[in-house]
C-alpha cells in the first residue's frame, strides 16, 4: 500500500509538472507583455490557439509536424505584432480598463474566426512522441516520452528568454524600454519597435504553448482557455513583474491541480487556480516575487 | 429650472396616455376564433427541435428520416386528406457551441420551442431529440398544452403524471442497462466492470439499469464525463476515468456516451494502450456515427433489424423511402459517399419508426384532427413499426421502447477501416413496466407487417 | 437623459419615472408577438445584471469578470428554491437569489477588492471560470450538468382572461413572464438611480476618480469598494434569478465566461456607467439574432454556413473594439453627443 | 550649436513657451535659468522631442529638429539627462552604461573604460545596481551614460538637485571641464542660479515661458533687476 501511494504521487509530481510548464511558458508570456505595455492581454490563450490552427491544420494535409510547429509560431509571432501595432499603440495612456475591454473582445473574435474557418469536428492533432505511459515492473508510470518533450520544450524556451533578456543587448534594451520607456527613447532605444518586439516575443512563446497544449488531443478554438485562466494566476501570484514568479507559480498551479484530480474530483480541479491565487495574494497581495509595489496614482 | 420640469412632467403624462392607448389597442388585436392550433383542412403542421449542427449534429439523419416518411406519406395523398407539415429547427442539442449553425442564443432549444410554438402554432411536436434538450421544454409544451410526442431519447423523464402530454419513444436507458447487464452476467463472469456516463440523465438511467440488472460495479468506478468536453475540447475527466479503470483492471467498460465521445474515449483509452470489452449504449454505438475502427466487436444494444439485413420488408420500404425523397442527397450524405455509400444505418431507421409511428396515430384520428384526441390515440394505437419489441404507451407508461436485441459490431475486413453494422447475437429481450422490478421478457414479436396505407 | 433626471430631481421624482417608463414598457408588451415578449423578458432579466456591471465598472473603476458567475448563484437559488418550495410565490425566488448573490459577492470581494485593475479583473475570471465545473460536481444540489428544471411562470387567471382567441393561452404565457420581468427590472432601476444620487456613489466616483483625495475626505477605500462589489454581485443574483423563472432551467454552462464577456460587451455597447445603457445592453441582447441576421442578409453570409453561425461572435467583438477605441461611452455617449451636435 | 527660433509650446489651453528665441554655441555652456514654472524643463523636452511644439524650430547645425522623434534626436547626438536624472535603478551601473552606448556607434568597452576614467567612483560599483547608488553617484551615472555615445549636445535638467553643495560644486566643475575637453554645446537648466551663472558662458531667463532676458553670462549676472525680479538672487 505504502509503494502503491508512494507511486502514485510521484505519479502526480511529473503529471503535474508536466502541466505546470505549459501554464508556467504562458504565464511568461503574460508576463512580457505586461512588463513591456502594461496590458493584460486577455485574448493570449485564443491568439495561440489561432496561431495553431493556421500552422498545425497542414499537419493534416502531410506536412511534417516539426515544420508546422515553426509556421505556427511565425503566424504567432506576426498576429502579435500586428495587434500591437493596430489595437494597443492607440490605447496608451488610456484608462487601464480599455485595453482590458479591447482584448476581451478580440478573444471573442478570434474564437469565433478560428470556429467559422476551421471546421469544428473533434479532430485529433497527432504527436510526433508517443504519449502511453512507461510501464515499470506490472506498473504504470504515468509519465510518457511526450511529457518529457512537454517539459524539455519549456525549459529550453524559459532559458532562452533568460538568455535573451539577461545577456544580450536586445534584452537589455527590451528591460530598459519597459522599465523607463521615456529615458530609453533620450538614449536613443526605439522603444516603439520594442514594445512592438515585447508583443512579437510573447505572441511567439504563447503559441508554443498552444502547439504543445494542443499536441495529441483534440484541436479545439477553446483549448487554451482553461490554462489561460491558470497561466493569468500564476502571472498574478507571481506578481506580474516577475517572470520567476511567474514559472514557479505555474508549477505550483500545475501541481495543485493534478493533486486535487487524483484525490479529490475531476470538476473541482478547475478551481485550483482559484485556490492558489486566494493562498497565494492572502500572503503577499502584490505578488510572491515583486520586490515593491509602484501604484500609478 | 422650473419649467423643464414642466415640460418633463408633461412628457410622462402624454406617455401615460400613450401607454393606456397601447393596452387597449393589444387587447383588440388578440381576439379571434378558437380552433385547434397548426390543423386546417388540408395540413397538419407539427414540428421538432433537432440538433442539425454543433456537437450532435451526427443526429441529423434521425429526423432527415422521419421527414421522408412525412413527405412519402404526402406524396400519397396524405394523411385522410391533410398533409403533414414537418418543421425541424436546429437546437444543437441545447449547446450553443462547437460547430453550433442554428443562431440561437443561450437556451437554443426552448427559443426553438417557442419560435415553433408562438409563431408556427404547431399542433404537436414530434420526434424532439436529446434528454436534457427536451428536459428544458417540457414544462413549456405542458404550459402551452401541445403535444410533445415520441421524444428521441430513452430518459425516464419522459414518463411522468405531471406531463400527460408527453410521451419518450426511444428505448428506456434503465431497460437497456437491465439487458445489458446480463449479457455481461452471463458472458464476462467474474469480470470487474466500469462504466463512463455522460453526466445527466442519460448517463444516470444508464447506470441505475445496469445496477437494477444484478451488476456490481465498484462506486470508484462509476464514473461520468462533462457532455461540456466536446463543447471545451477539454477532456480530461475521460482520460482521468480511463486511467481509474485501468488501474482497477476493468475489463469491461460500459460506454453511455453520443457517437463522437464513444469515439473519443476508444482512441483515448487506446492511446493508453487499455483494451477493455466495450459494451455500448445504442445511443452512441451507430457504426457510421462512430465512424471509428476501434468500435469493432463492441457490445451493443439495437431496438431495429440490424441494417444491413436486406431481406426484412420494413429495411426494403425504408430504402424506397430514402432514397426516393427529393432531398434525398441533401439529408443522407452517407447514403450516397464514403465509406457508408448504400447503406441504412441506425439513425433512418430509427427516425423512420417515429414517423410512421406518427403516422398510424394520426390516422387512427380520421377527419377530426385534435390535440385531446391525438393524445388518447397515442394510448390505444396498436403501433406497426420497425422495432423488434412491442411500442404501446397506456395511461401510466409513457415510455416507448423498451428493450431491443443484443448486438455485436462486425469487424470491417479492412480492420484499419470503421465497422459497417452490428449482428444480433438473439432474440430481442425487453421489460415491461417498471424497469427495476419486471423481468427481462424474450420477445416474441415477429416481423410486424407494415400498413397497406403507408405501401 | 434618464441619468440626468437621476442627477437632478428628488426621489419622489425618479419613482414617478420609473412607474411611468415600466408602465409604458408593459403596455408595449401587448401589442408585441409572444416571440417578442419572450426576447423582451430575456432583455429585461439582462439590463439588471448589465446594470449592477455598469455601476461597478463605470462607478468604481472595478473590472469584473465574474459577474456570470454571480448570476448563477442566483439562477441555481432560484431554481433550488422552486424545486423544494413549489408553491412559494417568486418574489421569495428573487429575494434569496439577490441576497446570495450579495453574499458570495462579499465572500469574493474580501480578497477581491484588495487587488486591483488586472489582478481583480483575473481573480473573477478565474471566479468565472470555477463555477461551472463546481456546479457540475455539487450533483446532488445542483443536478450535475444536466441541471435543474422548474415550472415554467403562469400567467394568473385574471390575467390570462384579458386574452382570447385561439391564441390567447400562448400570448398570456409569453407576455405574462415579459411583465414580471419588466416590473422587477423597474424596481431594480429605481433603487439604482437613487444609488447614482447618494453619498455611497458620490463617494465611489471619487474612489475611481482619486484615491488618495477620497482616503483625505473620509472616505473608507476598502469598504466603498466592498459594497460597490456586493451591490453589483446581488444585482447579477437577481438577474441571473429572473433568468431561471424564464427560461425554467438552469444548466451550467450558460454562466461561463463566455457570458460574462458577453455582459461586458453590453455594456460597454450600451454605454458604462448609466441607465439608459443598462436598457440599451439589454435591449441589443434581446435583439441580437435579429442584429445579426441583419448583418447577415446585408453581407449575403448564409446563417447556416460555419461562418454565419459564428458571425455574432465577430459582430459582437469588433463592436466591442470599435466602441471601446472610438467611442468609448457607448451608443449612450453616441447619443448625447448628436443631442449637442443637433442643438449647435 | 542649438538655434531655438520662435518657439511656442502649449499644454492645451496652457501655454508654457512663447516665442522663445536664443542660441547655444558650441564647446559653451548655456544656462536657462528661471522661477519654477517659467518653462525650463519644457524647453529640454521640447528640444529632445518629448513635447511637440506648436510653432518655431529648434536647428542643430542646419538641421530643423522640430518633428523628429525623441529616439532619432538622441541619436543625432543630443543628449539629454532628465530632471530626477532617470538612471534605471533596475538595472546595474554598467547595463545603464551599455545601454546609453547602443543607439551609437560607438565601440562598448572602449565606451565604458573612458567613462570610469571620468567617473572613477563608478567603477568600483559597475555591478551594483543603480538603486544603491548615492545622489552624487546618481548623477555621475547618469552624465557617464549620456556622455558614453559621445553626443554633441548635452543637455542637463538641474543636475544640482538634491545634492550637497560640495558635490554640487564638483559637478559643476567636471561639467565645465567636459564641455571644453569634448567641444560640447550644454545647455543647463537650472535652480541654482548663482552657480549655474558661475560656469555658464551665457545665459538665458525664462520668465513664465517667455525670454527675459538673453546674454553672456556676465551680463546677467550683473544684472541688478534680473537679479531681483527673476532670479530671487540677494546680493
Amino acid at each position: 500500500m505504502g509503494t502503491f501511494l508512494a507511486s502514485r504521487v510521484m505519479t502526480d509530481i511529473f503529471g503535474g509538472l508536466a502541466t505546470g510548464a505549459v501554464v508556467a511558458l504562458i504565464a511568461l508570456s503574460l508576463v512580457i507583455i505586461w512588463q513591456s505595455t502594461h496590458v493584460l492581454n486577455f485574448a493570449q490563450g485564443a491568439m495561440g490557439m489561432f496561431a495553431t490552427f493556421v500552422g498545425m491544420n497542414l499537419v493534416f494535409h502531410g506536412l511534417n509536424y516539426w515544420l508546422c510547429l515553426v509556421l505556427s509560431v511565425v503566424t504567432g509571432m506576426v498576429l502579435g505584432g500586428v495587434t500591437e501595432r493596430v489595437l494597443i499603440r492607440p490605447l496608451y495612456g488610456k484608462p487601464e480598463i480599455n485595453p482590458i475591454v479591447v482584448m476581451i473582445g478580440f478573444l471573442g473574435v478570434i474564437e469565433a474566426v478560428i470556429a467559422s474557418i476551421w471546421t469544428t469536428n473533434i479532430t485529433m492533432l497527432p504527436s510526433p512522441f508517443s504519449q502511453i505511459y512507461y510501464q515499470s515492473a506490472g506498473h504504470t508510470i504515468l509519465v510518457s516520452p511526450f511529457i518529457f518533450y512537454e517539459v524539455a520544450v519549456v525549459a529550453a524556451v524559459v532559458i532562452a528568454i533568460a538568455l535573451l533578456f539577461r545577456r544580450t543587448n536586445l534584452g537589455l534594451q527590451m528591460r530598459a524600454a519597459a522599465l523607463a520607456p521615456e529615458v530609453s527613447r533620450l538614449l536613443g532605444v526605439r522603444v516603439g519597435r520594442l514594445l512592438t518586439l515585447g508583443w512579437i516575443l510573447s505572441t511567439g512563446v504563447g503559441t508554443l504553448a498552444a502547439v504543445v497544449v494542443s499536441t495529441g488531443q483534440v484541436l479545439a478554438p477553446t483549448n487554451m482557455d482553461g490554462i489561460f485562466v491558470s497561466a493569468f494566476i500564476a502571472a498574478a501570484v507571481g506578481g506580474l513583474e516577475s517572470p520567476l514568479g511567474a514559472i514557479v507559480a505555474g508549477l505550483a498551479i500545475g501541481l495543485t491541480e493534478q493533486f486535487i484530480l487524483d484525490f479529490w474530483s475531476t470538476s473541482i480541479a478547475p478551481l485550483s487556480g482559484v485556490i492558489v491565487l486566494v493562498i497565494g495574494l492572502s500572503l503577499r497581495p502584490q505578488g510572491l516575487f515583486t520586490k515593491h509595489v509602484s501604484r500609478r496614482v | 429650472m422650473s419649467r423643464v420640469r414642466i415640460r418633463r412632467a408633461a412628457t410622462l403624462a402624454s406617455a401615460s396616455a400613450l401607454t393606456l392607448g397601447m393596452l387597449s389597442a393589444g387587447l383588440a388585436v388578440s381576439a379571434g376564433a378558437a380552433s385547434t392550433p397548426g390543423v386546417t383542412a388540408h395540413t397538419v403542421t407539427i414540428g421538432a427541435t433537432v440538433p442539425l449542427s454543433g456537437i450532435a449534429a451526427g443526429y441529423a439523419e434521425v429526423s432527415a428520416a422521419t421527414a421522408a416518411v412525412f413527405d412519402y406519406v404526402n406524396a400519397h395523398g396524405g394523411v385522410n386528406g391533410r398533409r403533414i407539415i414537418y418543421l425541424r429547427k436546429d437546437d444543437c442539442y441545447n449547446i450553443n457551441a462547437l460547430g453550433c449553425t442554428a443562431g440561437v442564443g443561450n437556451t437554443p432549444t426552448l427559443t426553438q420551442t417557442q419560435t415553433l410554438v408562438t409563431q408556427d402554432h404547431v399542433f404537436a411536436e414530434v420526434g424532439s431529440l436529446g434528454t436534457a434538450a427536451q428536459d428544458s421544454v417540457i414544462g413549456y409544451l405542458n404550459q402551452n398544452k401541445v403535444p410533445d410526442l415520441f421524444v428521441s431519447s430513452g430518459s425516464s423523464d419522459w414518463n411522468r403524471a405531471q406531463y400527460p402530454l408527453l410521451f419518450g419513444y426511444q428505448t428506456s436507458y434503465q431497460a437497456e442497462g437491465k439487458i445489458l447487464a446480463r449479457w455481461i452476467l452471463g458472458h464476462k463472469k467474474g469480470a470487474v466492470v466500469g462504466v463512463i456516463g455522460q453526466g445527466d440523465d442519460f448517463g444516470a438511467n444508464g447506470l441505475a439499469g445496469l445496477l437494477a440488472g444484478g451488476l456490481s460495479i465498484a462506486s470508484k468506478d462509476q464514473l461520468t464525463y462533462s457532455p461540456l468536453d466536446g463543447v471545451t475540447g477539454n477532456f480530461s475527466d475521460i482520460t482521468q476515468a480511463l486511467t481509474t479503470l485501468k488501474g482497477d483492471n476493468a475489463t469491461v467498460v460500459v460506454l453511455d456516451s453520443i457517437p463522437p465521445l464513444t469515439s473519443y474515449i476508444m482512441a483515448a483509452a487506446n492511446k493508453m494502450s487499455y483494451s477493455p470489452q466495450w459494451v455500448v449504449s445504442s445511443v452512441g454505438s451507430d457504426p457510421s456515427s462512430v465512424n471509428n475502427p476501434l468500435l469493432a466487436n463492441a457490445i451493443t444494444l439495437d431496438p431495429y433489424p440490424a441494417a444491413n439485413n436486406r431481406t426484412n420488408p420494413w429495411n426494403i420500404w425504408l430504402r424506397k423511402i430514402i432514397t426516393k425523397d427529393k432531398n434525398s442527397r441533401a439529408w443522407f450524405p452517407n447514403f450516397y459517399s464514403g465509406a457508408f455509400k448504400g447503406q441504412l444505418d441506425g439513425n433512418m431507421v430509427y427516425g423512420a419508426s417515429e414517423g410512421v409511428a406518427f403516422v398510424e396515430a394520426l390516422h387512427s384520428l380520421g377527419k377530426n384532427v385534435t390535440r385531446a384526441g391525438i393524445v388518447k390515440a397515442m394510448m390505444t394505437t396498436h403501433f406497426a413499426t420497425p422495432s423488434l419489441t412491442p411500442l404501446s404507451y397506456s395511461r401510466t407508461n409513457h415510455q416507448g421502447l423498451q428493450g431491443g436485441a443484443i448486438a455485436r459490431i462486425v469487424p470491417n475486413s479492412d480492420p484499419t477501416q470503421p465497422p459497417h453494422f452490428a449482428a444480433l447475437l438473439g432474440n430481442a429481450e425487453y421489460t415491461t413496466g417498471d424497469y427495476s422490478n419486471s423481468p427481462i421478457i424474450v420477445s416474441k414479436q415477429k416481423i410486424t407487417p407494415i400498413p397497406g396505407y403507408l405501401k | 437623459m434618464v441619468r440626468s433626471l437621476s442627477q437632478r430631481y428628488p426621489t419622489s421624482f425618479r419613482l414617478v419615472a420609473s412607474v411611468v417608463l415600466c408602465a409604458l414598457a408593459l403596455a408595449v408588451t401587448f401589442v408585441l408577438t409572444p416571440l417578442d415578449d419572450s426576447k423582451l423578458a430575456g432583455g429585461a432579466a439582462m439590463s439588471i445584471v448589465i446594470l449592477g456591471l455598469s455601476w461597478l465598472i463605470g462607478w468604481s473603476g472595478q473590472v469584473s469578470l465574474g459577474n456570470a458567475g454571480f448570476m448563477a448563484i442566483g439562477a441555481y437559488t432560484t431554481a433550488i428554491w422552486a424545486n423544494h418550495h413549489t408553491t412559494s410565490p417568486i418574489i421569495w425566488s428573487l429575494f434569496l437569489s439577490t441576497v446570495l448573490g450579495g453574499v458570495s459577492g462579499l465572500v469574493l470581494a474580501l480578497p477581491a477588492t484588495r487587488l486591483r485593475g488586472p489582478y481583480l479583473a483575473g481573480m473573477t475570471l478565474a471566479f468565472s471560470f470555477a463555477v461551472a465545473p463546481l456546479a457540475i460536481d455539487s450533483r446532488s444540489l445542483t443536478g450535475g450538468s444536466g441541471g435543474l428544471f422548474i415550472n415554467f411562470l403562469n400567467a394568473p387567471s385574471w390575467f390570462a382572461n384579458l386574452f382570447s382567441g385561439s391564441d390567447a393561452l400562448v400570448k398570456a404565457n409569453a407576455q405574462w413572464p415579459a411583465d414580471v420581468a419588466i416590473v422587477v427590472a423597474a424596481v431594480a432601476f429605481f433603487f439604482m438611480a437613487n444609488l447614482f444620487r447618494s453619498r455611497t456613489g458620490r463617494a465611489l466616483r471619487l474612489v475611481r476618480d482619486n484615491e488618495v483625495a477620497a482616503e483625505l475626505v473620509g472616505v473608507n477605500l476598502q469598504r466603498t469598494r466592498t459594497l460597490a462589489f456586493v451591490i453589483s454581485a446581488a444585482y447579477a443574483g437577481l438577474g441571473g434569478s429572473m433568468m431561471t423563472l424564464l427560461s425554467g432551467s438552469v444548466t451550467p454552462q450558460t454562466y461561463g465566461l463566455t457570458l460574462s464577456i458577453l455582459l461586458l460587451t453590453l455594456m460597454v455597447l450600451g454605454g458604462i456607467g448609466t441607465l439608459s445603457g443598462a436598457v440599451i445592453g439589454g435591449l441589443i441582447y434581446s435583439y441580437s439574432d435579429n442584429i445579426v441576421s441583419v448583418v447577415n442578409k446585408v453581407t449575403g453570409v448564409n446563417p447556416t454556413s460555419t461562418f454565419g453561425a459564428n458571425l455574432k461572435g465577430i459582430v459582437f467583438g469588433v463592436l466591442l473594439i470599435l466602441t471601446m477605441m472610438l467611442a468609448p461611452r457607448g451608443l449612450v455617449g453616441l447619443g448625447s453627443y448628436l443631442r449637442r451636435l443637433v442643438r449647435r | 550649436m542649438i538655434r531655438v527660433e520662435n518657439l511656442s509650446v502649449s499644454y492645451g489651453a496652457v501655454t508654457a513657451l512663447r516665442d522663445v528665441t536664443f542660441e547655444a554655441p558650441t564647446g559653451k555652456i548655456t544656462t536657462v535659468i528661471g522661477a519654477n514654472g517659467a518653462g525650463k524643463t519644457t524647453l529640454l523636452r521640447t528640444i529632445s522631442g518629448l513635447v511637440k511644439p506648436r510653432q518655431g524650430s529648434i536647428r542643430l547645425g542646419e538641421f530643423d529638429l522640430v518633428g523628429t522623434a525623441t529616439e532619432d534626436i538622441a541619436r543625432r547626438g543630443v543628449a539629454h539627462v532628465p530632471e530626477g536624472r532617470g538612471v534605471i535603478e533596475e538595472l546595474t551601473v554598467e547595463e545603464n552604461l551599455r545601454l546609453g552606448a547602443l543607439a551609437s556607434k560607438v565601440d562598448l568597452a572602449e565606451g565604458i573604460a573612458r567613462q570610469f576614467t571620468q567617473f572613477p567612483a563608478l567603477e568600483s560599483r559597475r555591478r551594483n545596481y543603480a538603486a544603491t547608488l548615492s545622489g552624487g553617484e546618481r548623477q555621475m551615472l547618469a552624465m557617464a551614460r549620456a556622455l558614453i555615445a559621445r553626443p554633441s549636445v548635452l543637455l542637463l535638467d538641474e543636475p544640482s538637485l538634491g545634492l550637497a553643495p560640495q558635490v554640487t560644486a564638483d559637478m559643476m566643475r567636471t561639467i565645465s571641464e567636459l564641455c571644453t575637453s569634448e567641444d560640447l554645446t550644454v545647455i543647463l537648466v537650472e535652480q541654482n542660479a548663482k552657480s549655474a551663472l558661475r560656469i555658464a558662458h551665457d545665459a538665458v531667463v525664462l520668465h513664465i515661458g517667455r525670454v527675459a532676458a538673453f546674454g553672456t553670462a556676465g551680463e546677467v549676472a550683473a544684472d541688478e533687476s534680473l537679479r531681483r525680479y527673476y532670479l530671487g538672487l540677494v546680493t
